[in-house]
C-alpha cells in the first residue's frame, strides 16, 4: 500500500457544459474510482460549478480547503483570478495541481498542453499541403478566455512564419459547432475563395456545414477531436479523398494530473511545470481513432500511475 | 385617398419594427460593399435561416415579456438544450421515428413550462429567478440523461431543417408562420387581449373576469415549447445536439424582443418587430466580422446599436 | 398649525392667484378655454362642474405644473412679488392635494412629507417630518389612528386620503396659504368628510384660502363662500354660495337632474326581488333582483368582503363567456383602467369572450357594443379609439361602469364606483342600476355616500371587518347606518 | 409583504443555512472557515447593493455583471499600474451609470433593454482591456482585503461595514428617502418640482460607485483579473435583491437584506459543496437550492396574500 493510502484528492472543475468536459468527467470517474479501490487514495470526489465563472470557481476552492482535501487537482477559468484562492490552499498545506486551463499562481504545479504549438502547427501543416498559400479563415474559441489567446497567438506566429499565407476571416466559434456554424455562414459571403481553416477544436463540424451550405469549395479544415468533426473527416475522405489533420487536447489528462497529485503528495520529487503532447489524429490514424471514439464523445488518452512517473521523470 | 396614403406611408417610420429593419437592411449592404455586392444571396439565405432560431425563440419571450414587469423566461436555453438531447436520442437516426421525435420535444417544452410555472405560481418565486433555477435542473437533466454525447438527427429530418423551397429556407418559413399565427394570437384573439391585459394591470385584468393565471400559465408553456421546438430544428441542423447548445439564445431571445419594439414594460408586443430584430442580431455580427472588428469592438458595438435602436425607436410618443 | 398671519399678510383685495383668459389644449380638447379666476385670503371657492369640465386641469395650472397654452397665472407674494411656474407657486404657499393620490405607498407616512416638503433634510429631519405631520393629522382629523412611522400602502384608502390632506395643511417654512383640494372627500366616510369641512372652515376664518372640488353639493354648499361653475372648460358661473340653491347649481351644470324623491324604486321592490342567489360565509347575502348595499365607516372590512365574494366567483376559463359577477373598480388606476389601451378596448374587456367567435375577436361586434354605451352613458370623447387617460377621472369611471353593465353577469360588485362621477352622471348611473335590477341583476353596492346606500334594498353594516347590523326596507336610514357603524366603538373605547 | 417582516425572511434563511453548513463541516465555525465561506460574497454584495440602487428605482440592471468584470480589468492593469489615469476611468465609468439613468428617463426607454446593450459595451471594452486574463491587483488592495482584524474576519466586518453604511444612506437619510419616493410614486416626486431625471442619474450613479466597489474588492480576492470575471453577478444580484426582501417595483428594498440575500446565496453554494453530489446533478442542486431558498419567502407573504395582500399592494 502507497503512502497515499489515506489522502483526499478533489477534483475542481468549472464548466461541463460540453462533450470535452464531460469525456474529462467520465475518465476521472473511472480512474479515480479504481485507484480507491485499489487502496492508493482515499476518495477522488469531482466538484462542477454551474456557470463557467472564475469567482464561483475560487468559492469551490475555499470549500475544499475547508473540507480539508490534501490535494486540488483544478481545470481553472482562468490562469490568473484563482491565484488568490489557490494560493490560500497552498497555505493551508494542499497541493494544487493545474491542467488543460492551468493557473500562474507559482505554488501550483502545471499540467500544460503547447496550445501555441498547436496554432502553429496547424498553419505548418497547411503549408506543408499547400505550397502557394492562399486565404485563410480562422475560427477562434470564447473571447476573453486564456486558451483562446494562446491558439490564436499561435496561428498568428505561423502565419509570420509561412507569409503566403493570409487570414482573411476571423470569427468566434465559442468551441461549439452550432456557434461556428452560424458565425462562419455569416462571414461567408463577404470572404474571398478560401483555402484553409484554422480552428481550436469542437467547430470543425459547424464550418464545414456552414461552407456546404454556401455551396463553396471545401477547403482543407483542421480538425479538432470531437466524434462529428472526425466522422464528417472520414466520410468526406471515403467520398472524395478530402484529407485533413487534428490537433486536440485529450480530456483524459485530468487523470494524469490526478496521478501527478498522487506522486506529489507520495512525496515525489515533481517539476512545477510539466508538460503534455497534445493529440494528433492524422490521415492514417484516422479510422482506429474514430473506432475507439463512442459516437458522439471526444477522441481520448487516459493515463495510469505508470504513464506520470514516465512523464514526471522525462521532465526531470 | 391619397393624402391618407401618403400619411400611412410617413407613419411607417413610426412603427416600433421600423427600426429594426432599417438597420438590418444598412448592415447588410454595409457588408455587401465589401464585397462590391457579390454574395448578397449567401447573405441573406443566411441570414434567414439562422434568424429563424432567434425569431421563434424570440416570439416565446416576447409573449413572456408581454405579462409585464418582472416576466421572463431565461430557461430558454436549458430547454432547448434539454429538447434537442432528448428527442434527438430518442430518434437515434430513424427516419419513421421523426414525428414522434418531434412530440417528445414538444413534450419536454410543455413540461419545463408547467414546471417553470408552477415554480412562480406555488411557490411564488420572482419568474426571473424560477426560470434561472429551473434551468439548472433542465441542464442536469440534459447531462445526466446522455452524457452530452451528440447524437446525429435522422437523414431526412437534417435534410429537411438545412433544406429550401424555391429558395426559402424552409426554416424560415417555418418562423413566418409561427410569427404569423403569433400575430394573429396577439392581435386578433381573446387570448392576446388578455396577455395585454395582464401585461398592463393585473390586478384590473383579474378583477375584470379574466383567468390571469391561466393566461400566465398558457404563456410560459407556450414560451418554453417554442424553446423546445427551437431546440429541435437546431439540433436538427446542426448535427445533435450539444450541451451548450443554447447558451447565446439567451441575450438573443431577449434582446430580439426589446429591439423589435416591444414595450418591455408589458402590455404591448410587436410580431414584425421580432423578424427584425432576429436578422438584425445575425447581420451585425456578421457585418462586425467580415470588417475584421476582433471581439472587443464587436461586442461594443453590438450594445451600442441595440441602445440606438430602442432609443430611435422607442422614445416619448411613441404610438402604442 | 402656523397660517400666514401678521404682517407679511397681504391684505384681503391683493389675490394670492390670478387666472386671466387661460387655456390650456390637448390635441383637439379644449380642457380650458380662457378661464378667469381670482382667489384671495380668506376665501374657500367651491369649484364645480361635470366630468370633464377642466377642474382638475385648472387646479394644475393654478399650481403651475401646466403651463397655459394662452392666457396668464399670477400669484401674489407675501411681500407683494408677483411670478409664474411652479417653484413661485409654492414660495407662495400654494399647496395641492390631487383627485388622484399622490402619495409613495412604499414609504413611511413621514417620509411622504419629504417629497413636498423640499427643506425637510439633513440631521434630524425624521423628527421635524413627523412632527409635522402627526400635527396636522391630530388637528384635522382628532381621534385618526395614523402613526407618522406607518408604510403608507398599509393605509386604507381613506387614511390615505387624510394623510395627503394633512400633508397639504402641515405647516414647514412656507406655511399653506392656499390649499386646492380635488374630491378629497370622495374615499372619505361622511364622519370624516365633516371633520375636514369643519378644518377648511378654520383655516379660511384665520386667513387662509382652498378651492374645493367636489361633486358632493352638500359639502360644498357647506364650505363654500363662493361657487365657480365650469362647464366645458370655461366658468359659466361665479357668485357667492348664498346666493346659490341646489337646483340652481345643478341647472347652472347642465343636468337636468331628477328630484331625489323620485330615486326610490321605480318597480316595486317586491316584483322584483327573487330567490337567493348568493350567500357569503361571513354573512353577505342577497337575492335575484336585489340592489344590496354594503356601509360602515371606510377601511371596515367592506371592500375585503366585496373581492373576496368576486375572487370566489370567478377567473376561471371555463365561465367567461357566462360569468357569474362582473366587477366595477373605485379605485381606478389600480382595480380597473388598462393604460395603454384605447376607451373601446377598456369598455368592452369583461363581455368580449361572449364577442367572440373560435378564438378570435369580432372587431365589428365590439365596435358596435362601444358606441351603444358610449351612448347610454354618455363618455364625452369624440373617439372610442382614444387613450383611455385623456378622458378626465369621472369619465373614466363611466368606462368602467359601462365595462361591467355590458357584460351579462346576473351580480354585479361595486366599489365604490360613483367615486368622481358628476351629480347628472350619477342620477343617470342609479336608474341604469334599478333598470338592470328590475330586469333581474342583483348588485352588491359598496359606497361611502350615505345617500347612496340608502337607494337600497337591504344594507349589511360593517365595523371591525364584521357585519354589525342587516337593515332593510324602512329602516335603512343615515341614523341606523351611522349607529350601527359606531355602536360598538363606543362600547369598546 | 409588510416592511416590518421584511427583513426576518433573509435573516431567517441565512440562520439556516449557515446550521446546516456547521453541521456538515464544522471546521467552517472557526475565524477561518468564516472568512472562507464568506470573503467571495463582499464583491457580491457589494454588486448586490448596486442592483438594489437600480431595482429601488423600479429600473433592473443586466450589465452589473459585466460592469465589475470591466471595473476588475481597470483595476488590475490600469489602477495597478498608473493609478490616476485609473481612478480617473473608474469615476468616468461612474458618470457613464449616470448618463444612462439619466437617457433612460429623458427618453422613457425600457432600462432592462438600455442595460442589456450596455452590458455589451462593458464586456466589449473588459476585453479591450484585457483580451486574456491577467494583470494584478494593486497591493493597497490586496492588504485591504486580506487584512486580519481580531475576533471577526474581514469579510464579516465588511459585510455588516456595506449594510450599516447602506442602511443610513437609503433608508434614514431624506436623500435616500426621496431616491425610494421615486421608485414608489414618480409622478408625485415631479409634481412636488423635483427633478426625477437628476435623481434617477443619482441612483444610478450610486449603483456604478457600489458596482466599482464590488470590482475593486474583487481583484482584491482573486489578485488577477478577466474580462468574464463577474458574468454571473448580475443574476446573482438580482436573486440576492429579491432574497433580501426587495420587490422589482414600487421601491421596496432593503440594503441590509440585500447584503444577507447575497451572503445567503455565497453559502448555498457552500453548503452543496460540503453535500458531495454526483457530478451529474451538481448544476441542477444549485437551481434546486435556489428554489428552496426563495419558497421560504412563501411562509412570509401566505399570511398577507388575497385581497389583503392585494389591497396593500
Ligand atoms: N393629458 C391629457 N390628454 C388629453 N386630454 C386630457 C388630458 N388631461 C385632461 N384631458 C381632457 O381635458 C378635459 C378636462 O379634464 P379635467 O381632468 O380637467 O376634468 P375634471 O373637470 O377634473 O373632471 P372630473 O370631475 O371627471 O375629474 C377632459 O375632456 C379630459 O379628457
Ligand atoms: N384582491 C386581488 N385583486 C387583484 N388581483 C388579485 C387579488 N388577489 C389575488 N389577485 C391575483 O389574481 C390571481 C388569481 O388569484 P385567485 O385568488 O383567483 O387565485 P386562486 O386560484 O383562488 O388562488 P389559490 O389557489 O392560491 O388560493 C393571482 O395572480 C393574484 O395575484
Ligand atoms: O472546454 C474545453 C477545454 O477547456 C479544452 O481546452 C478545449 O476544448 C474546450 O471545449
Ligand atoms: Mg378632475
Ligand atoms: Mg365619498
Amino acid at each position: 500500500v502507497a503512502d497515499t493510502a489515506d489522502k483526499r484528492i478533489a477534483l475542481s472543475n468549472n464548466y461541463a457544459g460540453n462533450s470535452w468536459r464531460q469525456a474529462m468527467l467520465e475518465s476521472w470517474a473511472k480512474v479515480g474510482d479504481k485507484a480507491v479501490e485499489d487502496g492508493l487514495v482515499a476518495s477522488a470526489d469531482a466538484f462542477t460549478t454551474s456557470e463557467n465563472q472564475a469567482t464561483e470557481q475560487a468559492a469551490q476552492i475555499q470549500n475544499m480547503i475547508l473540507q480539508g482535501y490534501d490535494a486540488i487537482v483544478v481545470n481553472a477559468a482562468s490562469p490568473t483570478a484563482l491565484n488568490g484562492a489557490i494560493k490560500e490552499a497552498c497555505d493551508a498545506g494542499i497541493t494544487v495541481v493545474s491542467f488543460d486551463g492551468i493557473v500562474t499562481e507559482p505554488c501550483a504545479w502545471r499540467i500544460a498542453v503547447d496550445f501555441k504549438e498547436m496554432g502553429r502547427q496547424q498553419v505548418e501543416y497547411l503549408a506543408g499541403r499547400l505550397p502557394d498559400g492562399g486565404n485563410l479563415l480562422e475560427i477562434r474559441g470564447l473571447a476573453g478566455v486564456f486558451v483562446d489567446d494562446e491558439i490564436h497567438a499561435g496561428i498568428e506566429q505561423g502565419v509570420t512564419e509561412f507569409p503566403k499565407f493570409k487570414i482573411v476571416g476571423s470569427v468566434h466559434g465559442d468551441w461549439a459547432q452550432d456557434v461556428a456554424q452560424k458565425a462562419v455562414a455569416g462571414v461567408l459571403p463577404s470572404l474571398p475563395e478560401i483555402v484553409g481553416v484554422v480552428t481550436q477544436g469542437g467547430d470543425g463540424y459547424g464550418a464545414a456545414q456552414a461552407i456546404k451550405a454556401a455551396g463553396r469549395d471545401m477547403p482543407i479544415i483542421v480538425m479538432g477531436n470531437r466524434q462529428d468533426e472526425m466522422k464528417w473527416w472520414a466520410e468526406a475522405r471515403d467520398e472524395n479523398g478530402y484529407e485533413t489533420l487534428s490537433l486536440s487536447i485529450a480530456p483524459g489528462v485530468g487523470t494524469l494530473a490526478f496521478w501527478v497529485a498522487q506522486q506529489v503528495l507520495d512525496g515525489a520529487e515533481v517539476p512545477k511545470d510539466l508538460t503534455v503532447p497534445f493529440l494528433k489524429v492524422t490521415q492514417e490514424t484516422l479510422d482506429e481513432t474514430l473506432a475507439a471514439t463512442p459516437a458522439g464523445s471526444v477522441a481520448n488518452v487516459e493515463y495510469s500511475q505508470e504513464d506520470a512517473k514516465s512523464v514526471i521523470s522525462a521532465a526531470n | 385617398m391619397d393624402n391618407s396614403r401618403l400619411s400611412t406611408v410617413l407613419a411607417i417610420p413610426r412603427r416600433p419594427w421600423f427600426w429594426a429593419f432599417a438597420a438590418s437592411a444598412i448592415a447588410y449592404f454595409a457588408t455587401l460593399s465589401l464585397t462590391e455586392g457579390r454574395g448578397g444571396g449567401e447573405l441573406l439565405s443566411a441570414a434567414l435561416t439562422f434568424a429563424s432560431f432567434s425569431a421563434i425563440v424570440g416570439l416565446g419571450q416576447m409573449f413572456v415579456i408581454t405579462l409585464g414587469p418582472g416576466n421572463v423566461d431565461l430557461s430558454i436555453p436549458a430547454t432547448m438544450t434539454l429538447a434537442g438531447t432528448l428527442s434527438l436520442k430518442f430518434m437515434d437516426g430513424a427516419a419513421n421515428l421523426i414525428l414522434p421525435g418531434l412530440a417528445v420535444a414538444l413534450a419536454v417544452g410543455i413540461g419545463a413550462g408547467t414546471f417553470n410555472y408552477l415554480l412562480i405560481r406555488l411557490l411564488r418565486i420572482p419568474p426571473i429567478i424560477a426560470t434561472l433555477s429551473a434551468s439548472f435542473l433542465y441542464q442536469s437533466l440534459a447531462i445526466w440523461w446522455n452524457r452530452g454525447l451528440r447524437i446525429k438527427p435522422p437523414e431526412a429530418l437534417a435534410d429537411f431543417s438545412t433544406g429550401a423551397i424555391a429558395g426559402l429556407p424552409n426554416l424560415t418559413i417555418i418562423g413566418v408562420l409561427i410569427a404569423l399565427l403569433s400575430w394573429v394570437v396577439l392581435e386578433r384573439s381573446i387570448f392576446g387581449r388578455w396577455v395585454s391585459a395582464f401585461g398592463q394591470n393585473t390586478r384590473a385584468a383579474r378583477l375584470s373576469g379574466i383567468p390571469v393565471e391561466t393566461v400566465r400559465a398558457v404563456t410560459y408553456i407556450a414560451s418554453a415549447v417554442l424553446a423546445a421546438f427551437t431546440g429541435y430544428l437546431l439540433a436538427s441542423f446542426s448535427g445533435g445536439a450539444a450541451l451548450n447548445m443554447g447558451t447565446e439564445y439567451l441575450l438573443i431571445s431577449i434582446a430580439v424582443v426589446v429591439i423589435g419594439g416591444c414595450s418591455i414594460a408589458g402590455g404591448n408586443s410587436n410580431v414584425p418587430g421580432i423578424w427584425g430584430g432576429a436578422l438584425l442580431m445575425f447581420l451585425v455580427v456578421s457585418m462586425l466580422n467580415s470588417y475584421g472588428f476582433g471581439a472587443g469592438v464587436r461586442l461594443i458595438m453590438t450594445g451600442a446599436i441595440i441602445i440606438g435602436i430602442v432609443a430611435a425607436a422607442s422614445g416619448k410618443g411613441r404610438p402604442t | 398649525m402656523e397660517v400666514a398671519t401678521g404682517a407679511g399678510r397681504p391684505k384681503p383685495d391683493v389675490p394670492l392667484v390670478a387666472l386671466s383668459g387661460a387655456c390650456v389644449h390637448f390635441g383637439a380638447v379644449r380642457a380650458l378655454d380662457g378661464v378667469s379666476l381670482t382667489v384671495s385670503p380668506g376665501e374657500c371657492v367651491g369649484l364645480m362642474g361635470h366630468n370633464g369640465a377642466g377642474k382638475s386641469t385648472a387646479v394644475n395650472v393654478i399650481n403651475g405644473g401646466l403651463t397655459p397654452t394662452d392666457g396668464q397665472v399670477h400669484y401674489g407674494h407675501e411681500d407683494g412679488r408677483k411670478g409664474t411656474g411652479a417653484a413661485r407657486a409654492r414660495a407662495c404657499g400654494i399647496r395641492s392635494v390631487f383627485q388622484e393620490l399622490s402619495l409613495c405607498p412604499n414609504l413611511s407616512v413621514l417620509e411622504n412629507l419629504r417629497v413636498p416638503h423640499r427643506d425637510l433634510t439633513g440631521f434630524g429631519w425624521r423628527k421635524s417630518a413627523a412632527g409635522r405631520i402627526a400635527g396636522a393629522l391630530d388637528e384635522i382629523f382628532p381621534g385618526h389612528r395614523i402613526e407618522p412611522g406607518m408604510i403608507v400602502g398599509d393605509l386604507t384608502l381613506a387614511e390615505r386620503q387624510m394623510v395627503e390632506i394633512a400633508a397639504g395643511f402641515a405647516g414647514g417654512p412656507t406655511p399653506p396659504r392656499l390649499v386646492i383640494l380635488d374630491e378629497p372627500t370622495s374615499s372619505l366616510d361622511a364622519s370624516i368628510a365633516r371633520q375636514l369641512l369643519e378644518h377648511v372652515r378654520r383655516f379660511c376664518a384665520k386667513g387662509g384660502a382652498v378651492i374645493f372640488i367636489s361633486h358632493m353639493l352638500g359639502e360644498v354648499f357647506e364650505v363654500a363662500s363662493r361657487i365657480d361653475v365650469m362647464k366645458d372648460g370655461k366658468i359659466i358661473a361665479s357668485r357667492p354660495a348664498s346666493e346659490f340653491t341646489q337646483q340652481g347649481l345643478i341647472d347652472a351644470m347642465g343636468h337636468v337632474a331628477n328630484e331625489k324623491a323620485a330615486a326610490r324604486a321605480a318597480v316595486e321592490s317586491s316584483q322584483r326581488i327573487g330567490e337567493e342567489v348568493l350567500k357569503t360565509p361571513e354573512g353577505l347575502s342577497a337575492r335575484k333582483g336585489e340592489i344590496v348595499g354594503l356601509a360602515g365607516l371606510a377601511g371596515h372590512g367592506q371592500a375585503e368582503a366585496l373581492a373576496r365574494f368576486f375572487m370566489s366567483r370567478s377567473g376561471k376559463l371555463t365561465r367567461v363567456k357566462d360569468p357569474e359577477a362582473a366587477f366595477v373598480a373605485g379605485d381606478r388606476g389600480r382595480d380597473g383602467v388598462m393604460p395603454l389601451w384605447s376607451i373601446l378596448r377598456n369598455l368592452t374587456l369583461t363581455h368580449l369572450p361572449s364577442l367572440t367567435r373560435r378564438g378570435l375577436v369580432d372587431r365589428i361586434a365590439e365596435q358596435a357594443l362601444g358606441a351603444d354605451w358610449k351612448k347610454r352613458i354618455g363618455i364625452r370623447t369624440d373617439n372610442l379609439g382614444n387613450l383611455i387617460l385623456s378622458l378626465s377621472g369621472g369619465n373614466q369611471q363611466k368606462v368602467l361602469f359601462a365595462r361591467a353593465l355590458a357584460s351579462s353577469a346576473p351580480i354585479v360588485v361595486m366599489d365604490d364606483p360613483m367615486r368622481g362621477v358628476d351629480v347628472g352622471t350619477k342620477q343617470e348611473a342609479y336608474d341604469m342600476i334599478r333598470t338592470e335590477a328590475a330586469s333581474g341583476r342583483t348588485f352588491l353596492w359598496y359606497s361611502t355616500e350615505t345617500d347612496e346606500v340608502c337607494q337600497c334594498d337591504r344594507v349589511f353594516v360593517f365595523r371591525n371587518g364584521q357585519i354589525s347590523a342587516e337593515l332593510t326596507g324602512d329602516g335603512i336610514t343615515e341614523e341606523n347606518i351611522l349607529a350601527a357603524s359606531f355602536q360598538m366603538q363606543g362600547a369598546g373605547a | 409583504m409588510n416592511g416590518k417582516y421584511r427583513i426576518l425572511l433573509p435573516v431567517l434563511s441565512l440562520t439556516v443555512l449557515l446550521a446546516a453548513v456547521f453541521y456538515l463541516q464544522p471546521r467552517a465555525m472557526s475565524y477561518f472557515g468564516l472568512n472562507l465561506l464568506f470573503n467571495l460574497a463582499v464583491p457580491i454584495a457589494l454588486a448586490t447593493i448596486a442592483q438594489m440602487m437600480i431595482i429601488m428605482v423600479n429600473d433592473i440592471d443586466l450589465s452589473v455583471g459585466t460592469f465589475v468584470s470591466f471595473v476588475a480589468c481597470v483595476t488590475a492593469t490600469f489602477l495597478n499600474d498608473a493609478p490616476l489615469v485609473g481612478a480617473a476611468i473608474l469615476l468616468a465609468s461612474i458618470l457613464a451609470y449616470a448618463a444612462i439613468g439619466a437617457l433612460i428617463h429623458i427618453r422613457q426607454l425600457p432600462a432592462i433593454v438600455v442595460t442589456l446593450g450596455m452590458s455589451f459595451v462593458w464586456g466589449g471594452l473588459a476585453v479591450l482591456l484585457l483580451p486574456s486574463p491577467g494583470g494584478a491587483a494593486p497591493t493597497w488592495i490586496r492588504t485591504v482585503m486580506t487584512v486580519k482584524p481580531p475576533l471577526v474576519p474581514m469579510a464579516v466586518v465588511a459585510c455588516i461595514l456595506i449594510a450599516g453604511l447602506t442602511h443610513l444612506l437609503i433608508m434614514r437619510s431624506s436623500t435616500g428617502t426621496l431616491l425610494r419616493a421615486v421608485g414608489g410614486n414618480a409622478q408625485a416626486v415631479a409634481r412636488s418640482g423635483w427633478s426625477v431625471t437628476k435623481l434617477k442619474a443619482g441612483s444610478y450613479a450610486l449603483a456604478g460607485f457600489f458596482g466599482v466597489l464590488a470590482g475593486i474588492c474583487l481583484v482584491g480576492l482573486t489578485t488577477s483579473a478577466d474580462a468574464n470575471i463577474a458574468l454571473r453577478y448580475t443574476l446573482l444580484s438580482i436573486a440576492g435583491v429579491i432574497l433580501g426582501g426587495g420587490e422589482f417595483t414600487g421601491g421596496r428594498v432593503s440594503p441590509v437584506g440585500a447584503v444577507l440575500g447575497a451572503l445567503t446565496l455565497a453559502l448555498a453554494g457552500s453548503f452543496l459543496s460540503f453535500m458531495r453530489l454526483s457530478p451529474d446533478w451538481q448544476i441542477g442542486a444549485q437551481g434546486a437550492i435556489l428554489i428552496l431558498v426563495l419558497a421560504v419567502r412563501l411562509i412570509f407573504s401566505r399570511r398577507s396574500r388575497k385581497w389583503k395582500g392585494a389591497e396593500n399592494g
